[in-house]
């Protein structure tokens, strides 16, 4: 839809007769700026919220909306999102068929034998629509009850003894493989949470080079205090390979005096 | 006095809420005072509390000493961080299985018109606001979500009811459409010419 | 009066003990009470404990209330029963640890999509599994957690070397057990997730 043109045709004549009185403005909430509307958009929990704001905004009774109003502004809406390209929930889109049928079957004239029986085409709407509005008002009603660590906070005095038995449940490597599993398809999902496939050993090594620097006194600590003969050429791998990786992590320095001398390995400190 | 500085010390150590039994439990079985007893001196705690800076108050899961929310604002600046804000999905997601329990995801979605994240559904679980209590007996038996004692502890209430009561729903009484004059501008033939 | 139960508050509210000067930091600037009128209050705080189950102490950080230790043998009672169990929120923070160390809080969020709760950290470090070995340096300098000695001994581990790779962990079938399988792939929350 063309959006200028639109709004001229619109402002010209009256907009609409709502409950009796013309309408000859564009609401002012309508347009948005281009730029304004992803946050706008985001600003909305939902189709139901945007229609709900929409009939706030103007004052209008929630059991009697003017469908056919309200899905001409909401259509444009989704109009506005689509030209920018936004990608738009396909709750909007639902929403867009649901008020578009209403509106198509508010536009039938209807036979009088339908009359009793046939519901009004608004009526599930606004039982949506009123239902949602009542959670939201909990919802807030919640958000302002007092919280405890918000608006209250525990009173406790410490308990000192040398040792309580505090009892620790048992588990199982098992459950946290398990666990860990479960984190990796779920992360899977999402390809920016990529996880890294480095070896364990690794990793481990980088968390005893970092213990290690914390608790040494000295400044620098020479590589060879990583690993010991013992652990053999694929100690000293390990250990390169792990001092290379907190290198890149920017959590150590390395600092060799010059060429082929030992590597001296210091924390960052800021 | 004796019995009434173990309870109360109890209290003060303890960083949950304490039921009548949990704190009868705290005493040998032969000396282990009766819940009137251990009630009578609740009551008794809450009173030298008065003039103090703390409370003792009942919550779902039993008593706790908090301090006087009139003292909050000062007490609030012992912590650099802000305390979380929810979001409103959250909230709402919350509000739904709090007045709705047992609810289902999709009895949630359908209230709200949206997906249910299932991080909203995690993050709930992990505060320990919401818990699954079951299955509903419908095709894919999808989880059945309730609060928990832990959701009314933190909110300081002590049952269910004591949450702010669910606005009513209106009637529907559909007048005959009111805005047959729309004028649609988009060549979309209007109600006037329609009916 | 209000001076001092704003001092007792704070006291009462923080988990750690206080020195005058973080007491002092509860007030704004223009009713920032004296250092003398700080410790005056303290030693009126302490007389009124005289005849109650706490007592205000001074240790090397500053004051915090403690139970008296007369009643130290009733109130330990308290954590004698039953263990807690871990969550799921516990178990895959620990698993990231101990896959991605050394981790910041930041990056275990990140794994697992849902903020991380102090509380379970805390536990961890409790536990001796997890401990802190040094600082990312990044704005925040936040903490880097590994896991310890405690962790692999537990677990009856050699390294972490012997923990299956993270390559063929999706591929491994740990536990034949339907539930836990239709668990797995799509992230519905089930009961056993909850804590």
């Amino acid at each position: 839809m063309d959006n200028s043109s639109n709004h001229e045709v619109l402002i010209q004549q009256p907009l609409a007769l709502v409950e009796g009185k013309p309408y000859k403005d564009l609401p002012e909430d309508l347009y948005i700026p281009p730029d304004a509307l992803e946050v706008f958009l985001e600003t909305f929990e939902g189709p139901l919220d945007l229609l709900l704001y929409l009939i706030k905004h103007q004052n209008l009774d929630i059991l009697d909306i003017p469908v056919l109003k309200i899905t001409q502004q909401y259509i444009e809406y989704i109009n506005l999102m689509q030209n920018l390209r936004m990608e738009l929930a396909a709750e909007y889109l639902v929403m867009a068929a649901m008020l578009a049928e209403i509106k198509s079957r508010m536009l039938l004239p209807k036979k009088a034998d339908d009359l009793e029986d046939e519901e009004d085409p608004r009526a599930e709407l606004i039982r949506k629509l009123q239902e949602y509005e009542r959670f939201k008002r909990a919802a807030d009603d919640i958000d302002a009850m007092p919280r405890l660590y918000r608006d209250n906070y525990l009173a406790t005095a410490k308990l000192v003894i040398d040792k309580i038995d505090k009892p620790v449940p048992d588990i199982e490597l098992e459950t946290i493989l398990l666990a860990f599993q479960d984190v990796l398809r779920r992360a899977e999902k999402f390809s920016h949470h990529q996880i890294q496939r480095e070896v364990l050993s690794v990793r481990e090594r980088m968390s005893t080079i970092l213990l290690v620097l914390g608790e040494s006194t000295e400044e620098f600590l020479g590589f060879h205090s990583f690993f010991t003969a013992k652990e053999g050429r694929g100690g000293a791998v390990v250990t390169f390979l792990a001092i290379l990786e907190l290198c890149k992590e920017g959590l150590i320095e390395v600092i060799q005096g010059e060429p082929l001398s030992d590597v001296w390995i210091k924390p960052v400190i800021e | 006095m004796e019995l009434k500085n173990i309870i109360e010390a109890s209290l003060f150590a303890a960083n949950e809420p304490l039921s009548i039994v949990e704190l009868q439990g705290v005493f040998l079985l032969e000396d282990r005072p009766d819940k009137h007893v251990v009630r009578e001196l609740i009551k008794e705690i809450q009173e030298d509390c008065l003039p103090r800076s703390i409370e003792l108050v009942e919550v779902a899961s039993g008593y706790r000493f908090q301090v006087k929310s009139i003292y909050s604002s000062w007490v609030a600046r012992l912590w650099e961080e802000k305390p979380v804000k929810y979001g409103r999905a959250l909230l709402e997601t919350l509000a739904i299985i709090a007045y709705q329990q047992p609810a289902t995801r999709g009895e949630i979605e359908d209230v709200r018109g949206v997906a249910v994240s299932t991080n909203i559904i995690r993050t709930l679980q992990e505060r320990e606001w919401v818990r699954v209590i079951g299955h509903k007996e419908v095709p894919g038996r999808p989880a059945l979500y309730a609060t928990t004692k832990e959701f009314l502890d933190y909110f300081n209430l002590q049952t269910l009811a004591d949450l702010p009561p669910l606005a009513t729903l209106l009637d529907i009484d559909l007048q005959p459409s009111t805005d047959v004059q729309l004028n649609l501008g988009d060549g979309t033939p209007t109600d006037k010419e329609v009916i």
